[in-house]
C-alpha cells in the first residue's frame, strides 16, 4: 500500500464498531469457559486483553475466529453476524489469527509457511516488507518451519498474516519468547500497522509492552470482562491492574 | 430311512472360487435331486463353507463338522494342502471324504487313506494328457514356468517324467513366487531357452496372466507353444479366445461332449447365472451320485461299508462315463485332450474346445502299484 | 506426527478394580464354556486371545504398532509342531521350544525394529516378518504350503494323554491364563511404569537418564515370547502348523482383534479374539460374504467403537459405579 | 581445568546443512553458580543445550563435565552423570499423576526400573520422598492430579520437581518462565533460587529481570558466537549487547 | 556373446526393460498412495481395490456401453475418483486427526467390502479385456520383442508421474495440502476450505490408482483380487521412497521394478521378497526412506 492514501477500509470512518462481541459464551466440551464476554473494537484501534493465566483470553480469540465451534452469543464483524459461520468464512471476511502456540507447519519450509494464508482482501503487506521486518526469516527461508528457533517461529507466525490483507489481526501473546530487541521491533511494527489502518486485538502478559502500543485495555477475569482502561489512564490505574493480574 | 449330511468344503472367496465354490454346492444338490434320494428313503442335507485355501481353516471346519454338526461326508476341497489336512481329519474321525478339486497324487499315494476318494483329476493325469500329447505332436523340448509351491512342483515333476519317457527333453525351468501377476520376465527366460513347449505348471490367476502375457509378447506367433498343464473352462472364459486360442489342455469333463453332458450342463448353467460347469463341479456331482448309490444299496451310511461298496460298484454316470474306484481311493475314468478354438471357430459364448483325443481310463492315471499307497501293499 | 489417538491405559485405581472383576469373569467363563460350546472352538479363541493380548502389550502399553507379529506366532507354531512330530518331544517341551524360538526371534527383530518409530517401525516389522514368511515357505522342514500336518498331541509330562479334547482344554486354559496374568503383571510393574512414561514423552524419559530402546526391546521380546506361547499351543490344538500363521494377513488379524477388543486394556483383546474367531467360524457358511461382513465390522469398529469392547464395558462399569 | 569448573566447552560448533547455528562456543560454568545464557532469537541457545545434553551431536569441539570428556556420550548416560535438562516446551508425563511423574525419576536412581516381574506396589516405598519433593515445589495438593491437567506454571514446577528427584549436580533450564503469568514467574524465580543453593544451574531466559535477579554470571550469544560475558551490570552495559539483544527500549 | 553372471547381456537388457515396465505400475500406484499419505496422512489400504475398480470400470464401459480404451483412460479414473470422494466424505473425513492405525483399519475394511462385492458379482477368474487396436503389435529391439502396449504404459505413467509431481511440489496447492494435514483447524482459520481440499485430494489419489488399473486391464487378469496382491508391495515402495515423498515414490517405483526384474532372473523364488529385504536395509540405514524428510 502506498503511503499517503487514505485508510482503505471504509469502516474506519464509520461510527459503528468494527467488531462487537456481545454476551459471548464458550465451552470446551462440558466446561464452560467464557461467561458472557462483552466488548468492542473500533476500526483502527489497538486493544489488549489482559488477565491471568487461564482467564479466557485465548478462548476469546478462538471464538472470534471460529476455531472453537462451541460458542454462543453474538460476534458482529463489520456489521455482520459471524457466530454461525465456519472459521474459513470468518477469515475471508478479513480477520487474521496468530495463535498462541504459533502453529508453524513442520512439513512446510519457512517460505511456504509465510505464503500459506491466502490473500483475503487487498492491502496486505508485500513479502519484502515482511522480510525486512524480520530479517531472520529471510536468512532461513528455505529451512523447515519448525527448525526455526522459538523466537523465529513467533516472527513467522506474525509475519504470515500480515500478507493477507486482513484488517483485523488477532495476536495471541506475540512477544512470548522473544528477545527484548525484537519485542521493541514488534512494538514498532504494531504501531506501523495501526498507522496503516489495521485493527488489532492483542493478548498480552507483558502489560508494560501492551502499554506502549495499545489504545485501550480490557481486563479479563474468569471468562468475563471486568474492567476497561484507556491507555492514557493506565498510570492512574496501575494499582488496580496489579491487583487484577496478581502481581 | 437314512439321513445323511454332506459338507461341501471349498474355496468360496479366493482364486479357486469360480472353478469350485458355489458351483460345487449346486452340483451336489443336482446329484441329490437327480438320484431322487428322498423317494428312495434317503434324507440328504447339504451344508457348505469356505476353507480359504488354508489348511488350518479347512481342517478346523472339517473337525467341527464331524464333531458338532453331524456331517457324514465332505466333498470337493480344491487345493491340495487343504485336501491332505481334511483327509487326515476324516481318517481320524472315520468319515468319508470325496475330493474333486485338488490335484495332489499323494491323496491316493503316499498319504492315501481308507476314507478318502479322489474323484476328478490329479497332476499325473494332467501331465500324462497334456505332456504326452505335446511330445507326440513334436514338442519334444520343454521349459517350465512353475508356481513355487508343492502343487506346481509336482505338476512339473510329473510332466518331466512323462516328457522324458516319451523321448523329450527339459531345457530348464523357473520357479515363480505365488501368486504373481507379471510373467513377462519368466516368459522371456522361457523364450530365450529356445524350448518348443513352454509348460505352465500353475493354476488359476497365475495361468491366466501367463497366457495373456504370452500372447502379448508374441511367444506363440514366434513358434513356441504353450502347454497349460491345469486349465479350467472358467480360466478360458476369463482369458477370452483371442488370448487362449491354440492352447492344448487336459480335462475330465467338457459340457459339450455328448447329449448327457449337454443336458446336465444346461440345467447347471440355469442355476448358476449362466456359467457352464467345470470338471470340478462335474466331479462333485459324479461323486455324490456314486456315494448315494452305495448308501441306497446298503441302506446304511456306515463309512467303512459305504466306501467298500463304492469301491466294489463300478462308477457310471452321464458326466464322467464309466469308471471305477480303485482300492487306493483313486477314481479312474476317461480323460480328454482338448485344444482351445480360434475365435472364428467358436459358435457361441461357451463354445471353447475341440476334442483332440480321449485318453482311456486305464492309461490316464498313475498305476496303483507306482503310487506308494500303504493300503494296497 | 499423528495425534495420539490410541486410547491410552487409564491411570486410576478404578481400572485396577475393573481388571480384577474382568479376570474373575474370565475365569468363570473359561470354566463354564466347555459345557456349552465346542471345545476346539474355545481353544482356538483362547490361543488367539493370548496372541492378541500379547500383541496389545506392545501396542497398548508401548505405543508400538507391530505389523509382523505373525512371525512369532507362526514360527513358534512350526517349531512346536516339528518338535512334537519329528523329535517326539512331550507337549510341554514342544511348547517351550516354540516359545523360546519366538523369544530369540523377538530379540532379533526387536533390536532392528525399535530403532525406528511410528509407521516406520510398523513397516520394518512387516518386512522382517515377510522374510520369516519366505524362510518358512522355502525351508524344507515346514512342509511348504501343506504345513506340518498330523502333529501328535502326545502325553503331558509323558503321563497325561491329551487326545481327549477336554483334557487338552484344561491345559490350554491354564497356559492362556498364565500368559494373561503375566501380561497383567508386566503392565503393572515398575518396568511397566517406566514404559508408560516413555510412551507418554520419550525425550523427557531420555533426559531423566532412561534408555528408551532397552525398555522397548524388553517389551518387544516379552510380547514376542507370549505371542509365541500362543502359537506353539495352537499347533498342538489343531495338530497343524501352516503358512497361514506366518502370513501378513495374520498380523493384520491380530491388529483387528486388539482394536475390536480395545487397545490399551489387558483383557480387551481377548474379547476381540472371541468376536473375530466366532465371526470366522460361524460366518464360514456365508461363503464369499464373509469378507464383506468382516469389512463391515472393521469399518463400524473404526467409526463407532474406537475404544473397543473393553472401552464400552469400561464405560458401562463406570456408569454403574456412579449410579451405585 | 580449575577445581571449581563443572562444565566447559571448547570450540563447540554445530552445522545444519551449511547453516552454522553454534560457532566455536567456549563456555565455562563454575560449580554452585547460576549461569545465564542469553541472546537474540536464533542465536543458538537451545542448540547449545541440545549439544550439551547430547540430543544433538556436535559438528566440532569438545564438552568436559566434571573433568570428564562427554563429547561422545549418549543422552541417557549424560543424564546419569548428573547433568539434566528441562525443555523449552514443558515436558511432563501428561497421562501420569504428579506423584507418578516424580516417582519415575526416583525409580531411575533406586533401581527396579527393569523389573517386569514384580508388582508395582514396590514403588510405594518411594511415595514419601516423592511427596516431599512435590511439597517443595508447592504441588503437595496435586499429588493425584494427572499432569496434563495442571496449569502452565504448575507443569513447570512439576518438571523441576521431577528433575530434582534425580538429585542432579547441574541443571540446564530452557526458558523456564516463558508464557508464565506474573504470579508464576515470581514463584518459579523463588524456586530456582532455592534449588540453586547447592547445585549449578545453566539457564536460558529472555525475561531480563529474572536473569538479573538470579544469575551470577551471564554469557551472551549472538549468531552462534559468544558476544560478551560477565555479570549483569557488565553485560547489560555492553553496547554490542544492547544493540543485538536488549534494544533501545529494553524491558527489564 | 557377452555375458554377465552367466546371463547373456542381451537377455539382461531385456529383463531390465521389463523391470522398468513393471516399475511404471509401481510408480503410478505408489504415487497415488504417496499423495494420499503425504497429504492426508491416511494409509490407504483401499488403494489396491481402487486399482481393481479402475480395471473393472474400463471393462464395464466396454461391456455395457461400448466405450473403448481411450475414453476409458479418462472416464474410468474419473468415475472411480468420484467413488473415492464419496468414501472420503462418508468415512475417511472422520479420521484425520486420529492415529494412522485407524485410517489403515478403515480402509482395510473398505477394501474387504469392495473386493467381496466385486467377487460376488463378477466371480474370481477375471474378465477379458483386449489391447486397444492402435497399440497391438511389437517392436523388435534386437535384444527383445517389446510389445507396443508396454511402451505406451511406460510413457503414460512417466507423463502422469511427472505432472503430478510438478503440481504438488511446485505449486502452493501442495504446501496448502501439507499444512492442512498437519493442522486443519488453523488452515481453515486462514480462510481455506479444508474439507473440500481433502476430498479432492483423496479423489485425485484414487483416480491415479484407477488409471493404473485401466493401464493394467489389457495385460493382467482383470479380477477382484488383482489389487490385493499388489498393495503390500506398493506400500513397501512408498516406504522405501520415504513416506509422503512424491518424487521418492516415483523413483523408487521404477527402481524397484528393475531390482525385482533382476531378481526374477537370478533368484526367481525371492522376487516378491526382495522388496522387503530392501525395505529393511533402507530403513535401517536411512530412517525416513530414500527421499523422505526426517520429522
Ligand atoms: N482444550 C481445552 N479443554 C478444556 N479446557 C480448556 C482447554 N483450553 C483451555 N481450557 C481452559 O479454559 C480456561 C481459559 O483458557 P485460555 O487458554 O482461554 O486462558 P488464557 O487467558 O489464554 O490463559 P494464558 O495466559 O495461560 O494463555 C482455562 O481455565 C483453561 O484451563
Ligand atoms: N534441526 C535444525 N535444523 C536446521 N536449523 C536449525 C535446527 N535447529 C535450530 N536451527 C537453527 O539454528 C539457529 C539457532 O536455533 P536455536 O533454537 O538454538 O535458537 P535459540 O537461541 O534457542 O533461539 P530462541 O531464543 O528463539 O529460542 C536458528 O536460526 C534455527 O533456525
Ligand atoms: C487349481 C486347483 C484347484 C488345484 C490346486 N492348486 C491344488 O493344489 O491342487
Ligand atoms: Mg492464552
Ligand atoms: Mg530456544
Amino acid at each position: 500500500m502506498a503511503d499517503g492514501t487514505p485508510p482503505h477500509h471504509p469502516a474506519a470512518e464509520a461510527p459503528a464498531p468494527l467488531l462487537a462481541v456481545r454476551d459471548l459464551h464458550a465451552w470446551y466440551g462440558e466446561s464452560h469457559v467464557l461467561h458472557g464476554m462483552d466488548f468492542e473494537v473500533r476500526a483502527g484501534e489497538v486493544v489488549t486483553l489482559l488477565g491471568r493465566n487461564g482467564a479466557g483470553k485465548t478462548t476469546t480469540m478462538k471464538s472470534i475466529i471460529g476455531v472453537l465451534p462451541q460458542r454462543r452469543g453474538s460476534i458482529m464483524f463489520e456489521g455482520r453476524e459471524t457466530i454461525g459461520l465456519p472459521s474459513r468464512r470468518i477469515a475471508r471476511l478479513g480477520i487474521g489469527y496468530c495463535p498462541e502456540e504459533r502453529g508453524i507447519f513442520a512439513s512446510l519450509s519457512v517460505r511456504e509457511n509465510l505464503m500459506l494464508p491466502p490473500v483475503v482482501k487487498p492491502g496486505g503487506l508485500p513479502v519484502e516488507d515482511i522480510l525486512a521486518l524480520f530479517p531472520n526469516l529471510k536468512e532461513r527461508a528455505a529451512s523447515q518451519g519448525t527448525k526455526l528457533s522459538g523466537g523465529e517461529q513467533q516472527m513467522l507466525a506474525i509475519g504470515r498474516i500480515l500478507r493477507t490483507g486482513a484488517n483485523l489481526l488477532l495476536l495471541d501473546e506475540p512477544t512470548e519468547g522473544l528477545a527484548p530487541v525484537i519485542i521493541g521491533e514488534i512494538g514498532r511494527t504494531i504501531a506501523a500497522l495501526k498507522r496503516r489502518g489495521f485493527t488489532i486485538i492483542l493478548v498480552e502478559q507483558n502489560f508494560r509492552f501492551a502499554a506502549t502500543v495499545a489504545d485501550r485495555h480490557y481486563v479479563v477475569e474468569q471468562g468475563r470482562i471486568v474492567d476497561r482502561i484507556a491507555n492514557a489512564d493506565l498510570e492512574a490505574n496501575i494499582d488496580k491492574l496489579h491487583a487484577y493480574l496478581g502481581v | 430311512e437314512v439321513a445323511v449330511k454332506l459338507g461341501v468344503l471349498n474355496d468360496r472367496s479366493g482364486v479357486y472360487a469360480d472353478l469350485s465354490g458355489e458351483g460345487s454346492v449346486i452340483a451336489a444338490q443336482m446329484a441329490v435331486e437327480d438320484f431322487k434320494a428322498a423317494e428312495k428313503g434317503i434324507k440328504v442335507e447339504i451344508i457348505s463353507a469356505d476353507h480359504q485355501n488354508k489348511p488350518d481353516i479347512g481342517a478346523g471346519i472339517a473337525r467341527q463338522w464331524y464333531d458338532q454338526d453331524g456331517v457324514d461326508a465332505i466333498l470337493d476341497v480344491p487345493t491340495s494342502s487343504v485336501a491332505l489336512a481334511v483327509s487326515q481329519v476324516t481318517k481320524e474321525k472315520n468319515k468319508v471324504f470325496i475330493d474333486s478339486g485338488a490335484g495332489a497324487t499323494d491323496l491316493t499315494g503316499k498319504q492315501c487313506s481308507p476314507n478318502t476318494i479322489h474323484w476328478t483329476y490329479d497332476t499325473y493325469a494332467l501331465a500324462k494328457g497334456t505332456g504326452g500329447a505335446m511330445v507326440k505332436r513334436g514338442g519334444d523340448t520343454w521349459f517350465f514356468i512353475t508356481a513355487d509351491y508343492a502343487f506346481g512342483k509336482s505338476l512339473e515333476d510329473n510332466t518331466t517324467a512323462i516328457v522324458t519317457a516319451a523321448g523329450g527333453k527339459v531345457l530348464g525351468s523357473v520357479k515363480t513366487p505365488f501368486p504373481a501377476s507379471d510373467f513377462s520376465s519368466f516368459l522371456l527366460q522361457a523364450q530365450s531357452s529356445g524350448a518348443k513347449v513352454i509348460g505352465l505348471a500353475n493354476a488359476g490367476g497365475d495361468t491366466i496372466n501367463a497366457i495373456k502375457q504370452a500372447s502379448e509378447f508374441g511367444i506363440t506367433q514366434a513358434g513356441q507353444s504353450l502347454a497349460g498343464l491345469l486349465i479350467f473352462i472358467s480360466d478360458v472364459h476369463a482369458l477370452g479366445l483371442q488370448a487362449a486360442q491354440g492352447l492344448v489342455l487336459t480335462e475330465a469333463f467338457y459340457w459339450d461332449l455328448n447329449d448327457g453332458t449337454r443336458e446336465w450342463s444346461k440345467r447347471f448353467a440355469a442355476r448358476s447365472g449362466g456359467k457352464m460347469p467345470t470338471m470340478v463341479h462335474a466331479g462333485v456331482y459324479s461323486g455324490v451320485l456314486h456315494y448315494l448309490k452305495a448308501i441306497d444299496a446298503l441302506k446304511s451310511k456306515d463309512p467303512a461299508q459305504v466306501i467298500a461298496k463304492m469301491k466294489e460298484m463300478p462308477t457310471d454316470d452321464p458326466l464322467m462315463g464309466k469308471g471305477q474306484v480303485r482300492a487306493d481311493g483313486r477314481v479312474i475314468h476317461d480323460m480328454y485332450l482338448f485344444e482351445v478354438k480360434k475365435p472364428a471357430e467358436s459358435k457361441g459364448e461357451w463354445d471353447y474346445y475341440k476334442l483332440l483325443a480321449t485318453i482311456p481310463a486305464a492309461e490316464a492315471f498313475k498305476p496303483m502299484a507306482d503310487g506308494g499307497c500303504p493300503l494296497v501293499k | 506426527m499423528a495425534a495420539p489417538a490410541i486410547p491410552s491405559p487409564a491411570t486410576d485405581r478404578r481400572q485396577g478394580a475393573g481388571d480384577r472383576a474382568a479376570f474373575a469373569a474370565l475365569l468363570v467363563l473359561i470354566v463354564a464354556a466347555p459345557f456349552v460350546l465346542y471345545p476346539i472352538f474355545l481353544m482356538k479363541v483362547l490361543c488367539f486371545g493370548l496372541f492378541a493380548c500379547a500383541f496389545n502389550l506392545l501396542l497398548g502399553y508401548g505405543g508400538l504398532l507391530s505389523f509382523g507379529h505373525a512371525a512369532f506366532f507362526g514360527m513358534a507354531s512350526y517349531v512346536s509342531a516339528y518338535a512334537a512330530k519329528t523329535w517326539g518331544l512331550t507337549p510341554e517341551l514342544a511348547i517351550l521350544a516354540g516359545t523360546l524360538t519366538a523369544t530369540v526371534l523377538g530379540l532379533v527383530v526387536g533390536s532392528l525394529a525399535i530403532r525406528r518409530q511410528g509407521i516406520y517401525f510398523a513397516m520394518i516389522t512387516l518386512a522382517l516378518a515377510q522374510m520369516v514368511y519366505f524362510f518358512c515357505l522355502q525351508a524344507p522342514f515346514t512342509g511348504g504350503e501343506d504345513g506340518i500336518q498330523a502333529v501328535p498331541r502326545g502325553r503331558l509330562f509323558g503321563l497325561i494323554d491329551l487326545s481327549d479334547d477336554r483334557v487338552l482344554y484344561a491345559l490350554v486354559a491354564a497356559i492362556v491364563l498364565a500368559g494373561l496374568i503375566a501380561i497383567h503383571r508386566i503392565v503393572h510393574s515398575p518396568f511397566g511404569q517406566v514404559m508408560k512414561a516413555i510412551r507418554d514423552n520419550e525425550p523427557r524419559a531420555l533426559s531423566l537418564g532412561y534408555h528408551p530402546e532397552r525398555f522397548k526391546l524388553i517389551l518387544f521380546t516379552l510380547s514376542a515370547t507370549l505371542a509365541g506361547l500362543a502359537g506353539a499351543t495352537k499347533a498342538l490344538v489343531f495338530q497343524l502348523a501352516s503358512l497361514t500363521d506366518v502370513q501378513w494377513t495374520m498380523s493384520g488379524e491380530v491388529v483387528l482383534m486388539a482394536l475390536v477388543g480395545g487397545v490399551g486394556t489387558v483383557l480387551g483383546p481377548m474379547a476381540g479374539a472371541v468376536v473375530v474367531v466366532a465371526m470366522e467360524t460361524y460366518l464360514a457358511p456365508l461363503g464369499s460374504w464373509v469378507t464383506v461382513t468382516q469389512g463391515v465390522v472393521f469399518v463400524v469398529c473404526v467409526l463407532a467403537f474406537r475404544q473397543g469392547l473393553a472401552g464400552m464395558a469400561g464405560k458401562i462399569w463406570r456408569r454403574l459405579g456412579r449410579a451405585g | 581445568m580449575e577445581a571449581d569448573t563443572i562444565l566447559r566447552t571448547d570450540g563447540l560448533t554445530k552445522d545444519f546443512r551449511g547453516f552454522r547455528a553454534v560457532d566455536g562456543v567456549g563456555l565455562t560454568v563454575r560449580r554452585g553458580t547460576v549461569h545465564a545464557l542469553i541472546g537474540p532469537n536464533g542465536a543458538g541457545k537451545t542448540t547449545c543445550f541440545n549439544l550439551l545434553t547430547k540430543f544433538l551431536p556436535p559438528s566440532d569441539g569438545s564438552i568436559t563435565y566434571k573433568g570428564r570428556d562427554i563429547t561422545g556420550m549418549k543422552p541417557a548416560d549424560v543424564a546419569r552423570l548428573g547433568l539434566v535438562r528441562s525443555f523449552q516446551i514443558s515436558a511432563v508425563f501428561g497421562q501420569m499423576s504428579v506423584m507418578e511423574n516424580i516417582r519415575i525419576a526416583l525409580q531411575r536412581r533406586r533401581g527396579h526400573s527393569y523389573d517386569f516381574w514384580r508388582p508395582q506396589r514396590l514403588l510405594e516405598a518411594l511415595d514419601g520422598e516423592a511427596l516431599a519433593l512435590a511439597e517443595s515445589v508447592g504441588l503437595a495438593g496435586f499429588a493425584a492430579t494427572p499432569a496434563a491437567q495442571l496449569s502452565y506454571g504448575r507443569k513447570r514446577a512439576l518438571e523441576l520437581a521431577t528433575t530434582l528427584a534425580l538429585d542432579p549436580e547441574m541443571l540446564l533450564l530452557d526458558e523456564p518462565m516463558a508464557g508464565m503469568g506474573r504470579e508464576d514467574v515470581e514463584r518459579t524465580t523463588e524456586l530456582i533460587r532455592s534449588i540453586a543453593r547447592n547445585r549449578t544451574i545453566l539457564m536460558v531466559e529472555h525475561n531480563l529481570s529474572v536473569v538479573a535477579t538470579l544469575s551470577h554470571r551471564i554469557t551472551v550469544l549472538a549468531r552462534g558466537k559468544v558476544l560478551a560475558e560477565g555479570d549483569y551490570a557488565t553485560v547489560s552495559a555492553d553496547p554490542r549487547v544492547v544493540e543485538a539483544y536488549i534494544g533501545g527500549g529494553g524491558h527489564g | 556373446m557377452l555375458t554377465l553372471f552367466g546371463i547373456p547381456l542381451q537377455a539382461l537388457l531385456g529383463q531390465l526393460l521389463l523391470g522398468l515396465i513393471n516399475g511404471s505400475f509401481y510408480a503410478t500406484l505408489s504415487l497415488g498412495l504417496a499423495v494420499i499419505f503425504g497429504l492426508l496422512n491416511i494409509i490407504n489400504f483401499t488403494h489396491g481395490a481402487q486399482y481393481m475398480m479402475g480395471a473393472f470400470a474400463a471393462w464395464m464401459l466396454l461391456a455395457y456401453a461400448g466405450i473403448g480404451f481411450w475414453p476409458a483412460l479418462i472416464l474410468a479414473p474419473l468415475a472411480v475418483g468420484l467413488v473415492g470422494m464419496a468414501i472420503e466424505r462418508l468415512f475417511i473425513a472422520r479420521l484425520y486427526q486420529l492415529d494412522h492405525l485407524y485410517g489403515l483399519l478403515l480402509t482395510f475394511g473398505l477394501a474387504l467390502i469392495i473386493q467381496g462385492l466385486f467377487r460376488n458379482q463378477y466371480g474370481i477368474s477375471g474378465l477379458p479385456y483386449a489391447i486397444p487396436p492402435a497399440l497391438t503389435g511389437a517392436w523388435n529391439l534386437g535384444f527383445m520383442f517389446l510389445p507396443v502396449y508396454r511402451g505406451f504404459v511406460v510413457a503414460a505413467s512417466l507423463v502422469l508421474c511427472l505432472s503430478t509431481w510438478l503440481i504438488i511440489e511446485k505449486t502452493r496447492l501442495g504446501a496448502t495440502l501439507r499444512a492442512a494435514t498437519e493442522n486443519p483447524k488453523l488452515v481453515e482459520a486462514f480462510g481455506i476450505n479444508v474439507p473440500r481440499l481433502m476430498t479432492l485430494t483423496y479423489g485425485f489419489g484414487v483416480a491415479l490408482a484407477a488409471f493404473a488399473g485401466v493401464l493394467a486391464a489389457p495385460i493382467y487378469s482383470v479380477n477382484p483380487n488383482m489389487g490385493g496382491d499388489t498393495i503390500i508391495v506398493v506400500f513397501a515402495v512408498v516406504v522405501i521412497g520415504g513416506m509422503g515423498s512424491i518424487l521418492g515414490s516415483i523413483l523408487t517405483g521404477f527402481g524397484l521394478g528393475v531390482v525385482e526384474g533382476l531378481t526374477k532372473v537370478f533368484y526367481p523364488e525371492a522376487a516378491s521378497t526382495i522388496i522387503f529385504v530392501i525395505m529393511v536395509l533402507v530403513l535401517l540405514l536411512r530412517p525416513a526412506g530414500l527421499f523422505g524428510r526426517t520429522a
